[in-house]
C-alpha cells in the first residue's frame, strides 16, 4: 500500500466507499450499502457527495450503510446509484445517541427509522415504536422485531393500530429515543417528558459545511452539524424552532412541516 | 485616531459568515463566549441560495470554501435583529452589486448595527457571476465610490475588508479617502482548487474557492502590517487565528481587533466558547498586566 | 503540443532553491534519489549574497523565506557544473535584473542546461531592491521581453516560472507568445510577514519572505488547472506537495512534471531519498498500469 | 499557563530563553547559560538569533548553555549579552554523536571542545587530546579532567606538550571524536583510521536555513545541518571538499583554513 500522506493523516476531507449493494426496502426507500464499516454511533451521518448533483447528510442505518427516501432530486439520483459506483463521503459527523442503560423506547416515523435501526442494535431489548401513513412506511421490521417489542401504527390501518404513534404514548421508560418527522416527535416530546423519561430527540436541518462553521442547520442557535443531531429533552426546551421552523437553502425560514418532507 | 470606533471588549469577534446568524450568536452569549461581539454573515440585498453542496473543501492545512454568499431576504433580517434579545454589539456585514446597493442595506439596517463591515473581496461565485473581488477588490476606484456611498448613508463606522489577492495598499487608501474608519484584513484567500483523486473530478462548484485558516495568517499578517505603517485608519485581523499567540502576532503587527473564523470548525458550542477564552486568557497572560493599547503595533521596531 | 520537450522520467524534479547545487545532486543520485532530474537554484548575473539570517520561518502550517537568490560568482558555476558527475539531466534556473541579463546566461550555460527556468517570480528581495515578482511578473510586457531575449538565445525548452500573486494568466499568455515552451506554477505566494511574540519583533529580514509549503497547493492547484484550460503548454507543478495525492491532484489538474521542495525540510539523505521514493510508488499505485498521460489534465471533467 | 497552540506543537520555530549566566571562559571565550535545558546529544546545536544582527549555529557545550569565541561581529554581539536577555533559539538541531561503548578518545581543537565538553559528560571515562596554539585556548580543562585523562599539546609549549595534537596519535581506541579547525581533523583523521578505531567528525558549515532545504551548508554534497554536523570517517571518505574548501554566504568557495576562522 502506498504510504498515507502526512497531510491527511486523522483529517482527510473524503473517503472513497464503493457501492455493494443498493436494496429496496420499499417503493419509495432504498439501502446503499459500502465496502466499509463506519465505527459510529447511531444518529450520526455521513455527508454523501454525488459530483455533479449535490453533497446531503444521511444518517447511518446500517455500520456499512445508509437508507434513502426518494423526495427530490438528490435522494432520487442517490437512490438509483448501481452497485460498484464509488462514492465520496464525509463522516461519520456529528453527536449520536448516547449510552442508555435501563429500559429503552424507540419512536420513529418516515426515514427516523433509519437511525433507529443502527440505534435498535446499540441498546439491550428496547420497545420499539413505529408509525407511519401506511404499511409501506414501516422500514426494518424484521430486524426490529429481531432487537425487541415492536408496535405500530398507520394513519390508514393498513397494518397495526390505525391512529399516531402519539396515542402508543405514554410507556414508561428510562429513555426514549425519537426520529422522525418534527410535528411528530415535538408531540411525543411532550407526552412523554412529563414521565422520568431521558428523551433524546435526532434533528434534521439543511447543511452547507457539516463543519460547524456557516451557521446554516442552526436550530435555535445551536448548530445541528456538531452540537447535534441528537439532543436531549433538556436542550430542546430551550429551541424555540424545534417543531416550529427551520431554515432554508438560503438561510429563509420555513415551517418544519413545509417544503416536501422526505416524512 | 478616528472619530468612529468599534467599542468591542474584549476585542475579539466572529469572522463574518462564521455562524452568521443571530440566533447562533445569541446561543453563544448565552454559553458565555469569551468574544466582545459579534459579525453578521454578509447581508446582500435579496434573497440568495449560495452554491451548491459541497461548498466546503479541508485541505489538511486550511480550508476552501464557496459558499458565494447565501443570505435570506432582507426583511426577515429586519425581522430577526428585532426580536434579537442581544447583549453583545453586532458589527452588521454587508455586500452589494452596486454603490447603492450598499447604501441602501445601511439604510435598512442601521439601528441594527455597532458599524458595518464591507464586504469588497469575497472571492466567491455563484456560476455566471463576477466575484465581489474582481468587482470591488481589484478596483480601487470602485471601493472609493462604495465606501463613500456607504459614509452619505450613515455616521456608524465603516469597515472595509480588503482581499489579500489585489492590490491592498491601494484599496485601502482609497477606502481612507472615501471616509472608511476601520480596514479589515482580510478576505480569504486566492481563490484555490481542491481535486478528489478517487472520482478525478473537482470538488468545490465552480472548482475553486476562498481559502481560509493558518495558510492566510502569515500574508494576512503581512497586509496588518504594513497598512498599521501607510494608514491612520485601525485594522481587524481576520486569518487563520488558532490560537492567543496569533492573536497576540496580530496585535503586534498593528491590530486592534482580531477575528476568529476557520479556527472554530468542527466545534460544537461549549467547545467554541472554551477556545475563545483560551485564546483571550493567553492574550492576557501574555499581557501580564500591560494595558492592550501598549502591544497595539509594538512589533513595529524600525 | 510543443517541440521542445522536457524529457524528465520520473516526471518529479527538486524545486529551485532546495538543494541547489550540483554536489547536492550527485549526493542524491548516487544514494538513488527518485526524481527525473534537478533544478539548481536560481543563477543570477553576479555573485550575490542573499539576506542576513534568519532566511526561513516555520509557521507550523507552510514555510516563509527570504533567501533573496544567494548565487555563487558565475565562473564558479560554470566550474562546477564542467566538473559534475551527474548522469540525470539539469534544469537550469536563472534570474536577472534585465532581458540582457537572463540572455548572456543562457549563452553561458546552455551546454549544461536540459532546459531553462526562468525566475520572473522571486517575492524575496535584498534590502532596497525590487523583487523579480515586481519588476517582471507583474508585468505581461517585461515578461515578454525576457523570455523573447532567452529564445533568441537558445534552442533549448525555455520554463516561465509564474507567480500565483499576480495576473498570472496575463503574464503565462505574454510568456507562451515569446516562446516559452513551459509554464512552472508556482513561485511562493505573498509574501507573509512573520513575528515572534518572544521578542515582540518581525523575524525575516525586512519583514516578509515568501510563503511555500501546504498553504500554496490549492492555490497553485488552481493555476495549473485554468492554464491548461487556457495555453498549449505543458505544465511544471511547483507548490506544497507532500505525498503522493499532492502529485496526483496536480496531474489531474494538468501538470506533466511536479517539484517538490519545502517537503524535504529536515530531511536527511537517506529521508529524502525514501519520502522521492514514497511519492512516485504512491503515483504508481493510483495509476494501477495505465500510463501518466492518461490521468494528465483527467480532472479536468466538463 | 495559557493554552498552548495547536499549529505549535511539536513544531514551534523559536524557543524563547533567557540568560542566566555568561561566563567568561578565556579572554576570547565566554558561554552563555539559559534558564532552559535541551534534551540532546552531544554534537546537536542551537540556530541562536540575535534581532538585527543575525542568526548562526552554535553547539552546545553544556545541557543549558553554549560557549562562544568572539571572532567576527556576530559572535562579539553574542558573547557580550547580559544576563537576562531574552534570545530565540531552535534547536537542538542536526544529528549528534552515536552511543560509543568503550574505550574513546576526545580530539579537541579551539571552539571543537565546546560540544567535546557534553561529549565528555555522555561518555564512560574518555581519553582526552587537546589542542591550541597557546593555554589560553585550551578550554574546560578542570571538567575535562573530573572525566577522564587529559593530554595538552600547544604550538608555543605555553602548557602541555609543545607541538601538534597529531604526534599524541595514534592512541588505541574503540571511537575516537574529533572536534576543531578541519586541517587538525583531516590530519587526525589519516592517522587514526588505519587502527581499528571508529571515528566520528563534526564539521562545521555556513548555514542558512538549518533545515536541509537550501544546500547553503553543503559539504560534498551532504547537507551538515540535517546528515551533519557529526560524520563517520566512513562518509567522509567520499567527502572530498573535508579537509579543503566550504562554501561562504552566497555559495562561493573558500579554502576550509581561510577567513576569519573561529579556531
Ligand atoms: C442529519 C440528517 C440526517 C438525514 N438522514 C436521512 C436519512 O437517513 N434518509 C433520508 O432519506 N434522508 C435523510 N436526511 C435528509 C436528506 O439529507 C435530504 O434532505 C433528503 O434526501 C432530500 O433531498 P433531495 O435533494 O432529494 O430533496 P429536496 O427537494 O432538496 O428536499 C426535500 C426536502 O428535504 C429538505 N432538505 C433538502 N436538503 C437538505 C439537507 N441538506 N439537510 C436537511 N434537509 C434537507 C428540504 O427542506 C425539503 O423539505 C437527513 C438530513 C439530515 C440533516
Ligand atoms: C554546526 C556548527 C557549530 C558551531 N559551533 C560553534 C561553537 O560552539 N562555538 C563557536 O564559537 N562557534 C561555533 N560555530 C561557528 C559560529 O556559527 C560562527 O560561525 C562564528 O561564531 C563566527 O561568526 P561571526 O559572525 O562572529 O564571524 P564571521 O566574521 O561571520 O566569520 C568568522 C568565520 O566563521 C565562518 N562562519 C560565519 N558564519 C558561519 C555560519 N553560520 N556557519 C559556519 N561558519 C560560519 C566564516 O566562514 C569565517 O571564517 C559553529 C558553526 C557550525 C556550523
Ligand atoms: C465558511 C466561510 C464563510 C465565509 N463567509 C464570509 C462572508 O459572508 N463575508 C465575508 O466578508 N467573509 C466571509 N468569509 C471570510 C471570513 O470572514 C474571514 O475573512 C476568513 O475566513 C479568514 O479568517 P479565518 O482564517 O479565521 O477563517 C467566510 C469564510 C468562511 C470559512
Ligand atoms: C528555501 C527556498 C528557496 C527557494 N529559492 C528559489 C529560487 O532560487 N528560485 C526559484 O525560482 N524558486 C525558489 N523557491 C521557490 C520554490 O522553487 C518553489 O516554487 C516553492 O517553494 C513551492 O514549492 P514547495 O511548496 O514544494 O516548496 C525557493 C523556495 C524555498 C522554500
Ligand atoms: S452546516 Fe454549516 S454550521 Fe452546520
Ligand atoms: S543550511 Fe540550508 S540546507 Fe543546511
Amino acid at each position: 500500500m502506498a504510504v498515507p500522506c502526512p497531510r491527511l493523516s486523522g483529517r482527510a476531507m473524503y473517503t472513497d466507499v464503493t457501492v455493494v449493494e443498493n436494496r429496496a426496502e420499499s417503493e419509495t426507500v432504498s439501502s446503499l450499502f459500502f465496502d466499509r464499516r463506519f465505527k459510529a454511533r447511531a444518529g450520526q451521518f455521513l455527508m454523501l457527495w454525488l459530483p455533479g448533483v449535490g453533497e446531503k447528510p444521511y444518517s447511518l442505518s446500517y455500520a456499512n450503510g445508509i437508507t434513502v427516501k426518494k423526495v427530490g432530486p438528490f435522494s432520487n439520483a442517490l437512490a438509483s446509484v448501481k452497485s460498484g459506483t464509488r462514492l465520496a463521503v464525509r463522516g461519520p459527523l456529528g453527536k449520536g445517541f448516547s449510552q442508555m442503560p435501563g429500559r429503552v423506547l424507540l419512536i420513529g416515523g418516515g426515514c427516523g427509522m433509519a437511525p433507529l435501526r443502527l440505534l435498535a442494535q446499540q441498546v439491550e431489548e428496547p420497545l420499539i415504536l413505529l408509525g407511519g401513513k401506511t404499511a409501506d412506511d414501516i422500514l426494518f421490521l424484521k430486524e426490529f422485531q429481531g432487537r425487541g417489542e415492536v408496535k405500530i401504527t398507520t394513519e390508514d390501518g393498513s397494518t397495526g393500530k390505525k391512529g399516531l404513534i402519539t396515542e402508543l404514548l405514554p410507556e414508561r421508560a428510562d429513555y426514549a429515543a425519537l426520529c422522525g418527522p418534527e410535528p411528530m416527535m415535538a408531540a411525543s416530546l411532550k407526552l412523554l417528558s412529563q414521565e422520568r423519561t431521558k428523551v433524546f430527540v435526532a434533528l434534521e436541518r439543511y447543511m452547507k459545511c457539516a463543519m460547524g462553521l456557516c451557521g446554516a442547520c442552526t436550530c435555535s442557535g445551536y448548530r445541528v452539524c456538531v452540537d447535534g443531531p441528537v439532543f436531549s429533552a433538556a436542550t430542546l426546551i430551550d429551541m424555540r424552532d424545534f417543531g416550529w421552523r427551520r431554515r432554508a437553502k438560503s438561510g429563509r425560514f420555513e415551517p418544519v412541516s413545509g417544503g416536501v418532507s422526505c416524512f | 485616531m478616528p472619530t468612529r470606533l468599534v467599542e468591542i471588549h474584549p476585542p475579539l469577534v466572529n469572522a463574518s459568515g462564521i455562524f452568521s446568524y443571530l440566533d447562533v450568536f445569541i446561543r453563544l452569549e448565552r454559553e458565555g463566549v469569551c468574544l466582545g461581539g459579534f459579525v453578521t454573515k454578509s447581508i446582500g440585498p435579496a434573497e440568495r441560495s449560495g452554491n451548491d453542496n459541497p461548498v466546503v473543501f479541508d485541505t489538511g492545512y486550511g480550508l476552501l470554501n464557496s459558499l458565494a454568499l447565501p443570505t435570506p431576504p432582507l426583511e426577515q433580517w429586519l425581522a430577526e435583529f428585532e426580536g434579537a434579545d442581544l447583549e453583545k454589539p453586532v458589527i452588521v456585514s454587508i455586500f452589494g452589486f452596486s454603490a447603492d446597493d450598499f447604501a441602501d442595506l445601511v439604510n435598512r439596517l442601521d439601528r441594527y448595527a455597532l458599524a458595518f463591515e464591507l464586504n469588497l473581496s469575497c472571492p466567491n461565485v455563484q456560476p455566471g457571476e463576477q466575484s465581489l473581488m474582481g468587482m470591488l477588490a481589484e478596483s480601487p476606484d470602485q471601493v472609493g465610490q462604495v465606501v463613500a456611498a456607504v459614509r452619505g448613508a450613515t455616521d456608524k463606522p465603516i469597515i472595509a475588508k480588503l482581499s489579500p489577492n489585489t492590490d491592498y495598499l491601494a484599496t485601502a487608501q482609497a477606502a481612507c479617502q472615501a471616509g472608511a474608519d476601520y480596514l479589515a484584513c482580510s478576505n480569504s484567500l486566492g481563490p484555490g482548487l481542491a481535486i478528489d483523486p478517487g472520482l478525478s473530478c473537482t470538488v468545490l462548484p465552480g472548482g475553486t474557492g476562498g481559502l481560509t485558516g493558518p495558510p492566510l495568517k502569515p500574508i494576512s499578517l503581512a497586509m496588518v502590517y504594513k497598512l498599521y505603517d501607510l494608514l491612520p485608519l485601525p485594522i481587524i485581523a481576520y486569518g487563520g487565528v488558532q490560537c492567543w499567540q496569533d492573536a497576540v502576532d496580530y496585535f503586534l503587527a498593528g491590530a486592534s481587533i482580531v477575528g476568529l473564523g476557520t479556527c472554530f470548525a468542527r466545534k460544537s458550542t461549549a467547545e467554541v466558547v472554551g477556545l475563545t477564552w483560551d485564546i483571550w486568557r493567553g492574550v492576557l497572560e501574555y499581557l501580564d498586566g500591560r494595558s492592550l493599547s501598549e502591544i497595539i503595533g509594538a512589533g513595529h521596531v524600525h
